[in-house]
């Protein structure tokens, strides 16, 4: 399936990434002010850009294939489709017992506590139908969505 | 009062035709005229001319120097200018007949002579080179005289008019030979000097051209580099130079010369066999200043043979055709079928592609 | 003591659309931005600002102005702000002020004086989009004549360098500019069919493979020069000088050698790099002989040798010196070159027009008839691909560009180059600012404006009425002159405008 | 082919799920002594506190069976199995043959003889209907005393506490939590359960329960007496092997298998909290009721099953368990004892953070995290991976420690890899 790589040595740091996953989650998906100015519980970027200057790259859910997620998530909230290959966490069902964060051994699930306690993570912007948009919002195309 | 050809540059459109006989006989002028006179729409009146090869076979190794003079004072300076440097052994008026669509013009004479043998040995130059550097000298620093022809045994004959009133203001009926080329003129502007009409000549060779060139900035100054004065900014001037200089001074192989001046395409060269690409790259790289660049369809004539060609991308109409031991090219079939009603082929040559005619015998131009 | 100092530009921030996000606080190596934590708000500093907008582009939210900063002197046509802020700063360090890129000052830009010719009836303009149209283009000596013996090519020509396209990327060295810059600009070069130039700090092992695009410099300071080197390269330039600072040699500070750049430049980490004034090999014509060809040696006669000069005063004797010299090409460098880093006084006050110096030495070779044994590569002040074209017309056989290159790799030209702190990850080698500029985008950004100017001069070109470059070449017809003197159209060997 | 699987939760479902992987149509009966559909069984707490609903605890969606080709049996308990004959009776006096069978029927709670559940008000908190009748009796006010502080008592009082139920812990170890805190997090944990009014009596355990037909109260070994208006014993989950006692499936604390999760007996396999499996830090059979070890040997059990040769690599034992929004994550050996072990402590009591990473010759053997528990997972994954960290240890308990402190090749190796594969 096709994935988000990164390649760390282009990674600026920028963490504009953060920014437009934040926006690609938003009520506002169009625009970034309105995204983080007026939506009232922001959603927490689902990509973590890990940083030791001069080093830093972005990581996401690598929607493993046995998904460690998935066969430890209590609720079967956390499921990976098995046509798509993607990983999602069906947020009405997750109860935030953080047994997916226990599991994901590349601690790319956030905990989203602003609201009902849910786990937060990549879904490859399968909504959007397009490529992520923090693949797509990189400015020096230092994250690749390709099959390998 | 206007600037004429060699103040300042003037384009020109035109008709051109050319008739040679492979077998080396001579044939009257006639033709020539009636050829050209039949696309007398190419030309507007503001030039004609002809070359003849093998119109003197009474002094076959004089230099004929046909020349216009504006004043007697420039034939005086001209003829002390030979007294110096050559033997002369003929010298009259160019006969003419008055013909109503030509106006009064220079004083038009022509000299018969040889290089003076001391002259060459103490510039240790080749016949040749002395004569191209007379003319040069003539034109460059004998104010009013003007080197129509310098060659052997040829000679061109040209005026400000319509090109069927110039042949027969020259009475060329009257000559016979076994090349003959004409031009036609439309000039975008010309003061009307008689000079600036065509052919161009150098020794024995002379140009007809229709076209105008727009590499003729970097010919012209990669012409100079080897001492070429450009007089009259005509590209005829400078294509008659180009062959001068590859054909006479570097004496490369016609086909050679035809390569510089109008290149195939680099596409074209890379399908080339690896010896003959090579020989081409090297061509375009050396010569590359001399390709001739826009539209042009010119006539090359020599002692040995006409040579017809168009630039690169054929944006001027050239034809040719045989009759027997006949070559005939022109702008337009028509002008060809006038006097050779039943060609045995008739062809209009690619872009680039000449059309060589040689003497029988002679193996180049 | 207090600083005298004021900003130089002003950053607004519009409040209403920033969003607190940090990307202009992670990006400005200047640290023109920071975040408040009690405010818990991005704030700006004017003073830190060199307006080299990458926060302006970088900003999500397009935020970010950066303005003049309004503060006036009492107008005076004299003593300008940049005179007076110029003599503070010296009164305060006792420094030679340094500066980065070219000169900027508002002399005449004879490129703008000049103008191209077209067809209209006479002559048919060809369209580029169904005819061929030829740039190529050979950079070498040429012999003055071919001979053919039996129908068959006689004369063995020297290696020449062929050209897709008469633009050459100029000579800036691995230390001046990052690795990335390097690979973009290679990568670049091989994409489209033309030469990059190392500059004078040596070819890094990574970049190896484009040698068949390099062309590799010796300079003052001989960095990274080694046998190896010399023939990894299509060709070598001696640089004798540089437009930016003619008479001046070079310095690249210690902390820019990294690692990387010491084994490259062959030099012990973290020391001065320092490239004398002169080679100290080259105190005349005929020491410049030899040296050229030791190298034609070293490298088996296989390597065209050029020679790289700052167009100053007597440049056209120079240059013909150079050519009987035996250097196969001759680069001219006029005073609007670029630079990593040189003295402000220098830059600005030192040289001539490129356009002049240009016109200058093609028809003293010309005249002297030697014009076809070397050929002539015009360096600096091309902006775009008329001036390549005009540069052609007067008589140049390819142009060097350096400025547009970077500019094509996102600089924007702030002239902080001497700084180390290129935000653009061009100039610099710190590596958190080098990452940013990615090669790959670069180099497709870098081909992509070569592509761009290959289009506009075919356009050009057909216009004219011409399909190969070289009808071009020297052809000055094509160029008239406009707001120029008699004696500036003599020296360009150009026609006023309507003549 | 004919699959019979014994049991309806985590394991079961994974061996579901593990079978048509691999074998897309043979029928599959499924049989559940309890009535749901597969439900989450870690849920009922939340169900007790009102934070989910009895649809919401379902752990797959309500066309699981359908969708899979399940054929259930729920709400009948499989009594007995004739490994011979391939045949599973159940309580009905129903006869299920089968070609290949699962066990999965989980633990059962363990209640020490003086504990038995004779009188009403007595309560496991294992199962969805416990819950059910905890919830008929707990009320604002009413009080209740829970055996036992480890994660289902102390889940059982989180979710009561949310009802305002007065809550005592007895616990008879010295510290809640044992089996997954060391003392110093166990203290954090307590600090703040008190912190909700939940009180505790450590060091001791209920020695007789008062009360005639319904629980009125507790006397504990310590001598204490505490009222109570309903009792909860959950001292412990034991493995519910009486489907196969007397049978030849060998037993051991679990039932006993082989790497591929099949018992003794041909055809018949085990998973889940009924069965052992192997121990990844421990190197050795246990039981490891947990339900993400659940799930996994239930998938491999039914791959297996299907004819599929998969290993199941082993486990070991890990939690993430959080109490009023107080979470913790603690895997493997936490209170390590000898000298093999090294222990890198991060303790924090203004931010009521702890961290304690157990090292055994350079590789993370155990870890606990409280309260900043984020990324956790990356020390579960250098565990399983048994990566020798010497190279990064200094960096593991800083609050960024991530990928980025990992050697340059292991990380481009792992983010390269796009993640794991099975």
């Amino acid at each position: 399936m096709k994935k988000v790589y990164a390649k760390e040595e282009y990674c600026l740091g920028c963490r504009l990434c953060e920014v437009h996953c934040i926006v690609a989650h938003s009520d506002y998906k169009n625009d970034i002010v309105k995204a983080f100015k007026k939506q009232e519980q922001r959603p927490l970027p689902r990509v973590i850009v890990e940083e030791n200057r001069p080093v830093s790259f972005a990581l996401q859910c690598r929607h493993c294939e046995d998904a460690p997620c998935t066969t430890a998530c209590i609720t079967g909230a956390m499921q990976k489709d098995p046509v798509t290959g993607v990983v999602t966490c069906e947020e009405s069902r997750c109860v935030g017992c953080w047994t997916c964060i226990l599991a994901c051994p590349f601690g790319a699930i956030a905990r989203n506590e602003q609201g009902k306690k849910v786990a937060s993570k990549c879904d490859l912007c399968s909504e959007l139908g397009d490529i992520p948009a923090c693949v797509k919002n990189c400015p020096n195309a230092a994250m690749v969505f390709e099959e390998r | 009062m206007l600037m004429r050809e060699g103040d300042i540059r003037i384009p020109s459109g035109c008709a051109i035709s050319g008739i040679m006989n492979k077998k080396g006989q001579v044939f009257s002028g006639g033709d020539i005229i009636k050829s050209i006179a039949l696309m007398h729409d190419r030309s507007n009146g503001l030039g004609g001319g002809f070359a003849a090869y093998g119109i003197y076979p009474e002094y076959p190794d004089h230099y004929a120097f046909h020349m216009f003079y504006d004043d007697v004072k420039a034939k005086e300076n001209t003829e002390y200018f030979f007294h110096l440097n050559y033997e002369m052994d003929a010298s009259e008026k160019i006969p003419i007949r008055k013909v109503k669509g030509i106006g009064p013009g220079p004083i038009i004479w022509r000299y018969f002579v040889r290089p003076r043998e001391e002259k060459l040995f103490e510039l240790e130059m080749s016949e040749e080179d002395f004569v191209a550097k007379s003319v040069f000298q003539i034109n460059g620093t004998i104010p009013g005289a003007f080197v129509v022809s310098s060659g052997k045994n040829m000679g061109a004959f040209k005026a400000v008019g319509f090109p069927e009133d110039v042949g027969e203001f020259y009475r060329l009926d009257e000559y016979k030979a076994y090349i003959w080329t004409a031009h036609g003129r439309f000039p975008t502007n010309t003061p009307g000097w008689w000079g600036g009409a065509h052919p161009f000549t150098l020794l024995d060779w002379s140009i007809v051209h229709n076209g105008e060139i727009s590499s003729y900035g970097a010919n012209k100054r990669y012409l100079e580099m080897f001492g070429y004065k450009l007089a009259l900014q005509t590209d005829t001037e400078a294509i008659t130079y180009c062959f001068d200089l590859l054909l006479r001074q570097h004496k490369v192989p016609l086909e050679v010369a035809v390569t510089a001046l109008a290149a195939p395409f680099w596409r074209d060269i890379e399908k080339m066999t690896p010896e003959k690409r090579e020989a081409v790259t090297a061509i375009r790289n050396i010569y590359g200043p001399l390709l001739l660049n826009g539209p042009f369809s010119i006539i090359l004539g020599s002692r040995n043979g006409i040579m017809a060609l168009n630039d690169r991308v054929k944006l001027r109409s050239l034809v040719a055709a045989t009759k027997g031991d006949f070559l005939y090219v022109a702008s337009e079939e028509s002008a060809i079928r006038e006097i050779c009603a039943e060609p045995d082929t008739v062809w209009a040559p690619k872009g680039g592609e000449p059309v060589i005619g040689l003497l029988e015998g002679v193996d180049t131009l | 003591m207090i600083n005298y100092s004021t900003p130089e530009f002003l950053i607004e921030r519009d409040r209403n659309r920033c969003i607190d996000c940090k990307v202009c606080v992670r990006q400005c190596a200047n640290e023109a931005h920071s975040f408040d934590e009690e405010e818990q708000k991005v704030v700006s500093h004017d003073e830190k600002c060199v307006a080299c907008h990458r926060c302006v582009v970088m900003c999500p939210t397009h935020a970010l102005t950066i303005k003049r900063f309004p503060l006036e002197f009492r107008q005076n046509s004299l003593w300008t702000g940049r005179t007076i802020k110029d003599i503070y700063m010296q009164a305060e360090t006792g420094g030679i002020l340094s500066t980065g890129m070219g000169n900027d000052k508002p002399y005449p830009i004879y490129w703008d004086h000049m103008l191209l010719n077209a067809s209209q009836v006479t002559n048919p303009s060809i369209d580029p989009l169904r005819e061929p149209m030829e740039l190529k283009t050979f950079i070498g000596r040429k012999p003055d004549r071919l001979e053919f013996k039996d129908g068959k090519l006689a004369t063995k020509l020297s290696t020449q360098l062929e050209l897709d396209l008469p633009v050459i990327f100029s000579a800036m060295s691995y230390g001046s500019i990052s690795l990335n810059a390097h690979k973009s600009l290679a990568k670049a070069s091989q994409v489209e069919g033309t030469f990059w130039n190392t500059g004078e700090g040596g070819l890094h092992r990574d970049l190896y493979e484009y040698g068949p695009n390099t062309i590799v410099q010796v300079a003052s300071g001989r960095f990274g020069v080694n046998p190896e080197y010399l023939n990894a390269g299509a060709a070598i330039e001696i640089k004798i000088g540089q437009g930016a600072k003619p008479g001046i040699g070079g310095h690249l500070p210690g902390e820019k050698v990294d690692w990387e750049v010491s084994k490259t430049r062959m030099i012990p980490e973290g020391t001065d790099a320092i490239s004398p004034a002169p080679h100290h090999d080259i105190y005349s014509i005929e020491d410049l002989h030899q040296l050229i060809f030791s190298l034609k040696e070293a490298t088996n006669y296989k390597k065209p040798v050029g020679v790289k000069i700052a167009a100053v005063h007597n440049v056209a004797a120079i240059a013909s010196g150079i050519a009987r010299a035996g250097a196969d090409f001759i680069t001219l460098d006029g005073f609007r070159g670029g630079t990593g880093s040189a003295p402000l006084r220098t830059r600005d006050s030192v040289g001539i027009p490129i356009e002049l110096a240009l016109a200058a030495v093609d028809t003293r070779l010309r005249n002297e008839g030697i014009r076809g044994s070397v050929s002539i590569i015009s360096a600096s002040s091309i902006r775009n691909s008329s001036d390549v074209v005009k540069a052609i017309a007067l008589g140049a056989d390819a142009v060097y560009i350096g400025t547009a290159a970077l500019i094509s790799l996102g600089c924007h030209v702030c002239q902080k180059c001497n700084t180390g702190k290129c935000n653009w990850g061009i100039a610099t080698q710190n590596p958190n600012l080098t990452k940013r500029l990615n090669p790959e985008i670069g180099a497709q950004r870098a081909a992509n404006l070569l592509l761009a100017w290959k289009r506009e001069i075919k356009e050009m070109l057909g216009g004219m009425g011409i399909n190969a470059l070289e009808s071009l070449r020297g052809n000055r017809l094509m160029l008239r002159g406009i707001g120029l003197s008699d004696r500036d159209l003599k020296i360009l060997g150009i026609n006023a405008a309507g003549e | 082919m004919k699959y019979v699987i014994v049991g309806n939760s985590a394991a079961a479902i994974g061996a579901v799920e593990g079978i048509r992987k691999v074998d897309k149509d043979s029928p599959i009966t499924l049989i559940s002594d309890e009535p749901y559909h597969t439900y989450s069984r870690p849920l009922i707490s939340y169900y007790l506190a009102g934070k989910v609903s009895q649809e919401k605890m379902y752990y797959r969606n309500e066309d699981f069976y359908q969708v899979n080709k399940v054929e259930t049996i729920l709400g009948v308990k499989a009594e007995g199995l004739d490994a011979a004959e391939k045949v599973v009776t159940l309580l009905n006096g129903q006869k299920v043959g089968y070609d290949k069978l699962l066990i999965a029927t989980g633990g059962k709670p363990f209640v020490p003889p003086n504990l038995i559940l004779q009188k009403s008000g007595m309560y496991s908190f294992i199962k969805l209907d416990d819950v059910k009748e905890i919830e008929k009796i707990a009320k604002s006010g009413s009080k209740t005393v829970i055996i036992g502080a480890g994660l289902i008592g102390l889940k059982a009082a989180e979710g009561l506490a949310k009802l305002g139920v007065d809550i005592t812990v007895v616990e008879l170890a010295n510290r809640v939590l044992s089996a997954i805190l060391d003392e110093e997090a166990a203290a954090f944990v307590q600090d703040n359960l008190e912190e909700h009014g939940i009180k505790f009596e450590l060091n001791t355990t209920a020695d007789k329960i008062l009360g005639e037909d319904k629980v009125s109260g507790v006397v504990l070994q310590n001598g204490k007496e505490l009222e109570c208006d309903f009792l909860i014993v959950a001292i412990g989950v034991v493995p519910n092997t009486d489907l196969v006692k007397g049978s030849e499936v060998k037993l051991n604390r679990g039932i006993v298998v082989d790497e591929h999760m099949e018992t003794n007996v041909p055809g018949v396999y085990a998973a889940g909290d009924v069965s052992e499996g192997y121990d990844t830090i421990y190197k050795q059979q246990r039981v490891l009721p947990i339900l993400p070890n659940a799930y996994r040997q239930g998938e491999n059990a039914g791959k297996n099953m299907a004819g599929a040769e998969s290993v199941y690599a082993g486990g070991f034992a890990m939690n993430s368990i959080g109490f009023f929004d107080y979470p913790m994550i603690t895997a493997g050996i936490i209170k390590p004892e000898g000298d093999e072990f090294e222990s890198l402590v991060q303790s924090d009591p203004a931010c009521k953070s702890y961290k304690k990473i157990v090292l055994r010759q350079d590789v993370i053997v155990g870890f606990i995290y409280l309260n900043k528990v984020d990324r956790a997972g990356i020390i579960t994954g250098l565990i399983s991976d048994q990566v020798n960290v010497s190279t990064f240890k200094q960096a593991l308990l800083e609050d960024d420690f991530g990928y980025i402190d990992f050697p340059v090749e292991e990380r481009k190796v792992r983010m390269l890899k796009g993640g794991r594969s099975a």
